[in-house]
C-alpha cells in the first residue's frame, strides 16, 4: 500500500512536474492569497491548474464533503461530526486540516487625528455590545491619557454575512471578556446587538470609513487608514503585526481526537503570552489523506507543500497582506502533507 | 378668465379655458414659493424640488378646477402625474448611469476589453497602484462567460416559456393542468435565485457527479428564472391578440397551429420581445446562482459544456466583496465599475437588437 | 368543385343559452341562399355552426348534425380545419390581419397554410381575387401597405377576397354588402351569381332587395320574444317568400320593408 | 379537390397541429416537472429543521421565531417597492403609450428600459454608496419630525441604509418589469374602444379610466405580480443595501432582514442544519408568492367576463 | 340645443397622402344631413373632422376651417374634448366598451359630466337611450352582462343608445343601420326623425332610399381615381339632388342605384 510516493520528500515533489486540474472551493478570506497561489503555482507548474470558487467555508467544507471539490479552504477546521464524515470519503485516517493562511483581525475605528488606542478585552466588548455610547467614555479615557478623545457617539459596524472573520473575533471576545460578551462565539453576529453592518470586508471598511465614530473588526489586510486598537494581553498592549499574530498562532494547542498528522489548532484567545496578538483568523486548507489516483495525489502534494512554502507564503502576502506562517508550523505542515497516499 | 378686455368675440368653444401662459404663471409661483418652504425645513435641492412640485400640482390643478371645471382639472392633475412619474423614473436612472460612468469609465481600455484576469494577483495590483501604472487584468473571460451562459439561458428558456405560454392561452381549457401550470409559473416568479441555483447544481450533482460545476448548469439555474418572466409576460401579450384575428384565419382553413405561429405570435410580438427582453436583463446580471453552479474562474473559458467560468456579474461582486489586493482595492473597484459599465452596455445592445427583431415582425399598423 | 349542406335538428347553445333551436335545412350545391331575419334571431350564430366557427367562442356548442355531402361535420374523427378549408366564411365585421400587407392578406390563406405558390401565379391570385371583390382599382397600387389602413368599405371588400382566394367549395358570407355603396354591392352581387356557378354560396343579409336580386332560396329566421331562442320560419324558393310566403311573420317582416 | 369524405384528410394535415400542441403541452409539463422538483429539492433539504432541536436552531427557539420576523421583513420590503413601483410604472408606462410625442414615445421607452438592463449588484453597490447617504438626510428630518408614526421612529440610520432604502432601491428595480409590460399592453388597446371615448367627450384621462385601464387590468396586475416576485426574490442588492437587524416598525432606523437576503448572506458559511434551515427559508418564501399569486389570479378571474378579450 | 356648421375650405390628409379636398358645406342647425358617396371616397374621414376624432389617428390632419356656430374648431386655444361633448359620433364599426355592462356602456358618456347622477335617473336614461335605439326590449333582461355579447345590430344599436344618452348639440353617424334589419332601420330612422327637432344630424348612408327618407339635405362626395382626393360633388336639398341634380356624376350615382 505504501507508493513510492510515500517516500518522495516535498523537494522532490515540488520540482516534479506534475498535471492536472485541483478543484478548490470555501473560505473568501483566503481569495486573495489563493489567487496569489494560483497564479504562482502555475508559473512553475505549467501542466497544472488550480481552480478555486470563493463561495465561503462552509459551502466549501460541504463541497469537499460531498466530493464535488478536491480541497476545501476553510476557516475553521472540521469539526469532529465532519471529520466523521471525512472518513467516509478519505479513508480511515480522515480529512487532514492544515493551517495556510494567517490573518490578524484589526479592532478599526474613524476618529480623524487618532491613529490607535489601547483597549482591553472587556472594554473592546463593552464597545461593541453598545454599552459604550460615546467615545469620550470613562474607560476608553483611562487607558489612553494624552488622548484627546472627542464625544462622538460610538457607531459600532458589523458583518452582515455570516463569516469567519465574526467567528474568530467573537470567539476572542467570549473568551478574553467572558463577562462582558456573555454570547457564544459564533459566525453570524448576535441578532440581539443592533448595529450598523455591512456584507464583507470591503463594506464594512467603506461604511466605518464614511461613519465618523464608527468602529468595526476587519481582516488587518483591509484596514487601510482606519485607526487601530491596541489590544491588551497580558499587561501589555499589543500592536497588530504578522510576528504578533504568528505568536498567537504558536500558543495554540491541537485539537484532540483526530489523526497525528491534522493540525486542527485550538487557539488560546485569552493567551498572557508576551507580544502575542490573539484576535487572529486561522484558515485551513482541508485534504483527504488519500487520494484515488497517484495522478492527483501527486498534484494535491505539490500544491499544498507549495502553499505552506517559504515561497507561497510569501507570494501570498505579497497580495493578501496576510502573516506568513511560523516554521514551527511549516515543518508540521510539510510533514502532513507528505503523508497524503493513493487510496488502498 | 374672461376678461373684458378682449376685443375678439369670445369663441364659444374656447369658454372658460386657461391662457396657455397660466401654467408657467403657475410653476414660476410654485417655484418661488418652493424655495420659501424648503428654507423653513433647510433649504436643499432635493426638498426645493419636492415643494416646488406639489405646490404646482396643488396650484395647478386649483386654478384648472376653478376656471375650466373639475374635470379637466383631474384630467391635467392626471397629466402632471404622469409627466411627473417618468421624470421621477428618470432620477433613480440618471444617477446610477452617472454613478456607473463615472467610476466605470477609467477602468474601460483595450486592456480591460480583451484580457482575463488570469495571474493578476494582489501583488499585480499592489504594484500598479505603488507605480501609478495602468490596472492590468480585464474582463474578457468574463464577458464571453456572461454572453455564453445568457445564449444558452435564452436558447433553453425562450421555447420552454413561449410554448407554455402557448399551451395556456390557446390550448388550456381551464383544466386542472392549465390551472397547475399557472399556479407554479406564479410561484416560480418568487424564487430566490440562489435557490435555482442550489437546485441546478443539486441536479446535475445527481446525474453527473457531484461538483460538476459548469456554464450550462449555470444556464439550466438561469433558465428557471427566466422561464417565468418570459410565460407571464407572452401570456399576457397572447390574451389580448383580439379573437377576431383568430377567427379571420381558422375560417380561411388555417391550422391552429399555423395560426397561432403566423397570426397570434406575430401580432404579438413586440410584446413578448419586452418580455423576453426583461427576462434576459433580469437574469444576465444574476450573481448567487452563477456562483454554486459554475465556479468561479479567472482565465477564458469558451466551453459551457466543461469547465468554469466566470461572468460579468460574479466579476462585479468578487471585485467589491473580495478583491485581488485587500490592502489596495482601488484596481478591483475600478475593474468592477467597469464591468459594470459593460455589463450594461450589453443589456443595452440587446434591448436594441430585440427591439428591431420585433420590428421586423411586428403588425404594420400606423401606430 | 360544390357541395350540398343538410342541417337536422340543429340546437345552438352559448354556454346555458340557446341562441338557435330546431334548424332544418337543406342547401342544394351551386346555388345561393339568403338568410334574413331580425336583428339578435341567430342568422350570424347558426351560419358559423355551418362551418364550426362557433367553437372559436368559448361556451359555444350544438345539438344536432350538419352534413356536408352526407359527411356529418360534428362527426368525432372530423377535423374542423378540413371542414373549414372546405366551408370559407365571411365575418360581419371587417378582420383584415394587421400584421400583414394588403397582398398578403388576399394570399392569407395560401400562405398561412404553407403553400407553395410562385409569385406569378401569387400576383396573379391576388390580382384575380381584388378583382372579384372589385377592390383591385383601389388599391392595385398599394398592395404593399397594411390592410388597417383602408375604409371600412374597403376593408370588407378585401375580406371577401381573401375569402374567395381559397376557393372553397362552400363560402358563407355575414352581411358581406353591409358597409358597401351601391356600385360595390353590385359588383359583389355579381361575385356572388358567379361564383354560383362553382360553389354553394350562404349569405345573411338585411336588404331584402338583395336577397330577392342574388338567391335562389331564402331562409327567414325569427325570435319570438327576448331570451327565447331564434328558430328557422320558413324555407323556400325567393320568389315564394318574396311574393306569397306561408307563415304570417314571414309576410310581416318581407312586407314591412316593401310596404 | 379529390377528397370524398371530411374525415379521409383527416390523419394527413393534422400531425403539424398535433406536434406543436404536444410541443406546447410539453412546455408546460416540463415546467410542471422542474417546479415539481425544485419543490422535492427544497422539502428535502428543509427536512432536518422539521426534527430538529428547537434549542439547535438559530435564535435558539425554534423555526417559526426564526423565520417570523424575516419573513415580516420581507414582506415589508416588498410591499413598499410596489406600493411605490406599482403606481409609478404605470404613470411612466401610460407616459410613453398615451402622453409623449409620439415621436419620442419609442426613445422614451428605450430610456426606461435601461433600468432593467442595470444588474442587480449594480444597483446593491448604488444603493448602498448614493442612494442611502443621500436618503439618510431626510430620515434624520423624518424621525424628529414624524417620528412619533411608527414608522419613523427614531433614531434615525445614520448611514441610511434602512428598510425604506432597500424598499426604493426594491422599487426601482421593479419599475422597469412594470413599465414594459403595461406599456406594450397599453399599446394594444383597442383604437375602437378608445376612439368610443374620445368621441362622447372624454378627456385624456377620462378616456385612459374607460377604456385602456379597464383593459389592461389584468395584465397591469400580471406585471405586478412579475414585479413582486422579483421584489421577494431579489438576494444581492438587499444583501448590500440593507443593514439588517431585528425586526423593528421603524422603517428608518437599521434592523430588518428578508429572506431573501439572509439565505444569500449567510449561505455561503452555512452547513449542516443551518444549511437547512436557509432552506427552509427558501421554501417559506415560496409559500409567501404563492399566496400572494393566487390572490391576484383570483381578481383577474372574478372579472373574466368583462376582460374584453373578445 | 342645436347649432350649425360650416365648413371652410377643408383638405385632410393622412400624413402626405391627400385624402379629401376642398369641402365647403354649410350644415344648419335642426336638420339631417347625409352624406353619400361610394366606397373610400372620404365620408368617414370627412366625418370625423366634424369633431376632429380624426386626431387620433397618427399622421392625420386638416387645413381650413370648421365652424361650429361660428367658431372654429380647429382654433389654437379650442380643447378637442370640449368639441367632442358637443358633437357625438356613432361609428361605422360598432365599438361598446367590453369591459362595461350594457348599461354602463349607455351611461358612459353620461356620468362623465355628471357623476353623482341618481340611480332612477339613470335607470330613466338607460331605459329612454334603449328604447331609442330600438334595442331596450331585446336586452332589458340582461343590463348587467358584458357589451360583447351582443349580435352586431345589436351592438350597432348599442353605440346609438350611448351617443345619443350625452343629448350633444350635433350627432355624427357613420352607417348607422348599416349593420340593421329592415324593422330596427326603421327605428333607427324614426330616432334621427325625432332628434332633428333637438339637434344637428348628419349620417353617413350608402342606402340611398334612407337618404331619400330620413334628410333634409344631401352631400355627394366622390373620388375621381385611385390615389386621388375625394371632393364634395354636390350640396342642396335632398329631394333635388335625387330628382335633378346638377351634376352629371351625381346623376349617375343615384340613378346607378335605381336604374
Ligand atoms: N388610417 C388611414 N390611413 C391612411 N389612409 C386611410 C386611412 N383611413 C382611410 N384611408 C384612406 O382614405 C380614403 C378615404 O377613406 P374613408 O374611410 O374616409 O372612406 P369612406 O368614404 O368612409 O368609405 P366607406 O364607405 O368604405 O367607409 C380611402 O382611400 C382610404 O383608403
Ligand atoms: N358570444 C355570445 N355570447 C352570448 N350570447 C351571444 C353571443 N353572441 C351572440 N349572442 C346572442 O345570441 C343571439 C343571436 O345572435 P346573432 O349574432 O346570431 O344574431 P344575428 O341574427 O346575427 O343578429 P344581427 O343581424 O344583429 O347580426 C343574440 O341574442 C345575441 O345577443
Ligand atoms: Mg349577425
Ligand atoms: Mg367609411
Ligand atoms: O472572510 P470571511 O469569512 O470573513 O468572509
Amino acid at each position: 500500500t505504501n507508493a513510492p510516493a510515500g517516500e518522495a520528500g516535498p523537494a522532490e515533489s515540488t520540482a516534479a512536474a506534475v498535471s492536472g486540474t485541483l478543484t478548490g472551493a470555501g473560505s473568501s478570506a483566503q481569495n486573495a492569497a489563493m489567487t496569489a497561489w494560483q497564479s504562482g503555482f502555475q508559473s512553475a507548474q505549467s501542466g497544472a491548474t488550480v481552480q478555486y470558487s470563493p463561495d465561503g467555508s462552509g459551502a466549501g467544507r460541504d463541497a469537499f464533503l460531498a466530493q464535488g471539490v478536491q480541497f476545501a479552504g476553510s476557516d475553521a477546521a472540521l469539526d469532529d461530526e465532519e471529520y466523521e464524515a471525512s472518513k467516509e470519503i478519505c479513508g480511515p485516517d480522515g480529512a487532514i486540516n492544515i493551517p495556510a493562511y494567517v490573518s490578524p483581525i484589526a479592532v478599526a475605528f474613524n476618529l480623524p487625528g487618532i491613529e490607535s488606542l489601547n483597549l482591553d478585552a472587556d472594554t473592546i466588548a463593552s464597545i461593541f455590545r453598545g454599552e459604550i455610547e460615546t467615545w469620550d467614555d470613562e474607560a476608553i479615557a483611562s487607558q489612553n491619557e494624552g488622548v484627546e478623545l472627542p464625544d462622538t457617539a460610538v457607531t459600532v459596524v458589523h458583518r452582515s454575512d455570516e463569516s469567519g472573520t465574526t467567528e474568530n473575533f467573537t470567539e476572542y471576545l467570549a473568551q478574553a471578556a467572558p463577562e462582558v460578551w456573555t454570547d457564544e462565539a459564533s459566525g453570524e453576529w448576535p441578532s440581539a446587538i443592533v448595529a450598523e453592518n455591512a456584507q464583507g470586508t470591503n463594506g464594512v471598511v467603506s461604511t466605518t470609513s464614511s461613519t465618523e465614530g464608527a468602529v468595526t473588526y476587519t481582516d488587518a489586510s483591509a484596514v487601510g487608514d482606519l485607526g487601530q486598537v491596541h489590544v491588551k494581553v497580558g499587561e501589555e498592549y499589543v500592536e497588530l503585526s504578522s510576528e504578533a499574530a504568528a505568536l498567537a498562532v504558536e500558543a495554540a494547542t491541537p485539537v484532540e481526537g483526530r489523526s497525528d498528522v491534522d493540525m486542527s489548532l485550538e487557539l488560546e484567545r485569552d493567551t498572557e503570552a508576551s507580544g502575542a496578538y490573539p484576535v487572529v483568523l486561522v484558515s485551513y486548507h482541508i485534504y483527504c489523506s488519500t487520494y484515488e489516483d497517484q495522478e492527483t495525489v501527486d498534484l494535491v502534494k505539490a500544491f499544498a507543500s507549495y502553499a505552506v512554502s517559504e515561497q507561497g507564503q510569501q507570494d501570498a502576502s505579497e497580495s493578501a497582506g496576510n502573516a506568513p506562517i511560523s516554521e514551527t508550523l511549516r515543518e508540521q505542515a510539510l510533514t502532513a502533507i507528505d503523508s497524503i497516499t493513493v487510496a488502498s | 378668465m374672461t376678461s373684458a378686455t378682449l376685443v375678439r368675440r369670445q369663441s364659444h368653444l374656447t369658454k372658460g379655458k386657461l391662457p396657455s401662459y397660466a401654467v408657467w404663471l403657475v410653476l414660476g409661483a410654485a417655484l418661488v414659493f418652493g424655495a420659501a418652504a424648503a428654507s423653513l425645513v433647510g433649504f436643499g435641492a432635493v426638498s426645493w424640488g419636492l415643494f416646488s412640485a406639489l405646490f404646482f400640482l396643488l396650484g395647478a390643478t386649483a386654478v384648472t378646477a376653478v376656471v375650466e371645471g373639475g374635470r379637466k382639472a383631474t384630467d391635467s392633475l392626471a397629466t402632471y402625474l404622469v409627466y411627473g412619474a417618468f421624470l421621477v423614473a428618470l432620477l433613480p436612472l440618471l444617477s446610477v448611469l452617472w454613478t456607473v460612468l463615472e467610476r466605470g469609465l477609467p477602468g474601460i481600455s483595450y486592456d480591460f476589453l480583451f484580457t482575463s484576469l488570469n495571474g493578476v494577483t494582489g501583488a499585480v495590483d499592489n504594484a500598479s497602484v505603488a507605480n501609478g501604472t495602468p490596472v492590468l487584468g480585464g474582463a474578457y473571460h468574463a464577458v464571453v462567460g456572461t454572453l455564453q451562459i445568457t445564449l444558452w439561458a435564452t436558447a433553453i428558456s425562450v421555447p420552454i416559456g413561449l410554448l407554455a405560454a402557448v399551451y395556456l392561452v390557446e390550448y388550456g381549457t381551464g383544466g386542472p393542468l392549465t390551472r397547475a401550470i399557472t399556479f407554479f409559473v406564479d410561484v416560480m416568479t418568487g424564487i430566490p435565485s440562489i435557490v435555482a441555483g442550489l437546485f441546478a447544481a443539486a441536479l446535475f450533482g445527481l446525474l453527473f457527479g457531484p461538483g460538476t460545476r459548469t456554464g450550462f448548469v449555470a444556464a439550466v439555474a438561469l433558465s428557471v428564472l427566466m422561464i417565468p418572466v418570459v410565460v407571464r409576460s407572452t401570456e399576457e401579450m397572447l390574451k389580448i391578440v383580439p379573437n377576431e384575428l383568430r377567427e379571420a384565419a381558422y375560417a380561411l382553413g388555417v391550422r391552429k397551429w399555423r395560426t397561432i405561429t403566423k397570426v397570434v405570435i406575430p401580432t404579438a410580438i413586440s410584446g413578448i420581445a419586452s418580455g423576453v427582453t426583461l427576462a434576459i436583463a433580469r437574469v444576465i446580471g444574476e450573481t448567487a446562482p452563477i456562483l454554486v453552479t459554475a465556479g468561479f474562474a479567472s482565465a477564458i473559458n469558451w466551453n459551457v459544456f466543461s469547465g468554469w467560468m466566470s461572468t460579468l456579474p460574479t466579476l462585479i461582486y468578487y471585485q467589491i466583496l473580495t478583491p485581488t489586493s485587500p490592502t489596495n482595492t482601488d484596481p478591483s473597484t475600478q475593474r468592477a465599475w467597469a464591468a459594470a459599465l459593460l455589463l450594461i452596455l450589453m443589456v443595452m445592445l440587446l434591448n436594441l437588437v430585440a427591439r428591431v427583431i420585433a420590428r421586423m415582425f411586428a403588425p404594420k399598423t400606423s401606430r | 368543385m360544390s357541395k350540398r349542406i343538410d342541417v337536422k335538428d340543429l340546437n345552438v347553445y352559448y354556454s346555458k343559452f340557446l341562441a338557435v333551436e330546431g334548424v332544418n335545412i337543406e342547401i342544394k350545391p351551386r346555388s345561393v341562399t339568403a338568410f334574413i331575419g331580425p336583428s339578435g334571431c341567430g342568422k350570424s350564430t347558426f351560419l358559423r355552426t355551418l362551418n364550426r366557427m362557433h367553437e372559436v367562442i368559448p361556451g359555444a356548442r350544438v345539438e344536432g348534425e350538419v352534413l356536408l355531402d352526407g359527411d356529418n361535420l360534428y362527426d368525432q374523427n372530423v377535423d374542423p380545419v378540413t371542414v373549414r378549408s372546405q366551408i370559407g366564411m365571411v365575418f360581419q365585421r371587417p378582420n383584415p390581419f394587421p400584421t400583414m400587407s394588403i397582398r398578403d392578406n388576399v394570399l392569407a390563406g395560401v400562405k398561412l397554410n404553407n403553400k407553395r405558390i410562385s409569385k406569378s401565379d401569387a400576383d396573379n391570385l391576388v390580382e384575380k381575387s381584388l378583382r372579384g371583390a372589385n377592390l383591385w382599382n383601389e388599391v392595385k397600387d398599394r398592395l404593399g401597405r397594411p390592410g388597417s389602413g383602408l375604409s371600412g368599405g374597403q376593408q370588407q371588400r378585401l375580406c371577401i377576397a381573401r375569402a374567395i382566394a381559397v376557393s372553397p367549395e362552400v363560402i358563407l358570407m355575414d352581411e358581406p354588402c353591409s358597409a358597401l355603396d351601391p356600385i360595390s354591392t353590385l359588383a359583389i352581387e355579381d361575385l356572388i351569381n358567379e361564383l354560383k356557378n362553382d360553389y354553394t354560396v350562404v349569405i345573411v343579409t338585411h336588404n331584402m332587395q338583395q336577397a330577392a336580386r342574388v338567391s335562389d332560396k331564402t331562409a327567414f329566421f325569427n325570435i319570438a320574444g327576448t331570451g327565447k331562442p331564434g328558430k328557422l320560419i320558413e324555407y323556400g324558393e325567393t320568389a315564394t317568400i318574396f311574393s306569397k310566403p306561408t307563415v304570417k311573420a314571414t309576410e310581416d317582416y318581407v312586407s314591412g320593408r316593401f310596404g | 379537390m379529390s377528397t370524398t369524405t371530411l374525415t379521409e384528410t383527416r390523419g394527413a394535415g393534422q400531425s403539424g397541429d398535433k406536434i406543436f400542441s404536444g410541443a406546447t403541452l410539453a412546455a408546460g409539463c416540463l415546467i410542471l416537472a422542474v417546479l415539481f422538483s425544485v419543490a422535492v429539492f427544497l422539502l428535502v433539504q428543509a427536512l432536518p429543521v422539521a426534527g430538529a432541536d428547537p434549542a439547535e436552531i438559530t435564535g435558539g427557539e425554534g423555526f417559526s421565531t426564526y423565520i417570523f420576523p424575516i419573513v415580516i421583513g420581507t414582506v415589508v420590503a416588498a410591499a413598499i417597492a410596489l406600493l411605490i413601483a406599482t403606481p409609478l410604472g404605470i404613470g411612466v408606462a401610460l407616459f410613453i403609450s398615451h402622453y409623449a410625442p409620439r415621436r419620442l414615445a419609442q426613445g422614451f421607452g428605450y430610456v426606461i428600459d435601461l433600468l432593467a438592463a442595470i444588474p442587480s449588484v449594480v444597483y446593491g453597490a448604488w444603493g448602498y454608496a448614493v442612494l442611502a447617504p443621500e436618503l439618510a438626510k431626510g430620515y434624520a428630518w423624518l424621525a424628529e419630525n414624524l417620528g412619533w408614526l411608527p414608522i419613523f421612529e427614531g433614531p434615525a440610520s445614520q448611514t441610511g441604509r434602512t428598510m425604506l432604502t432597500a424598499g426604493i432601491v426594491l422599487a426601482v428595480m421593479v419599475l422597469p418589469i412594470i413599465t414594459s409590460l403595461s406599456r406594450e399592453i397599453f399599446l394594444q388597446t383597442p383604437n375602437l374602444h378608445e376612439e368610443a371615448a374620445l368621441a362622447m367627450g372624454a378627456t385624456r384621462w377620462e378616456m385612459i379610466r374607460m377604456a385602456v385601464l379597464p383593459f389592461a387590468r389584468p395584465g397591469i396586475i400580471s406585471a405586478a405580480m412579475l414585479g413582486l416576485g422579483r421584489a421577494l426574490g431579489e438576494t444581492m442588492a438587499v444583501a448590500l443595501v440593507l443593514s439588517g437587524g431585528a425586526l423593528t416598525a421603524s422603517l428608518i432606523a437599521s434592523g430588518n432582514q428578508t429572506i431573501a437576503a439572509e439565505i444569500a448572506l449567510n449561505f455561503p458559511e452555512a452547513f449542516g442544519l443551518r444549511l437547512s434551515e436557509l432552506i427552509a427559508a427558501g421554501l417559506v418564501l415560496f409559500v409567501i408568492t404563492l399566496a400572494v399569486n393566487m390572490v391576484a389570479r383570483w381578481i383577474i378571474t372574478r372579472h373574466k367576463e368583462f376582460s374584453g378579450a373578445n
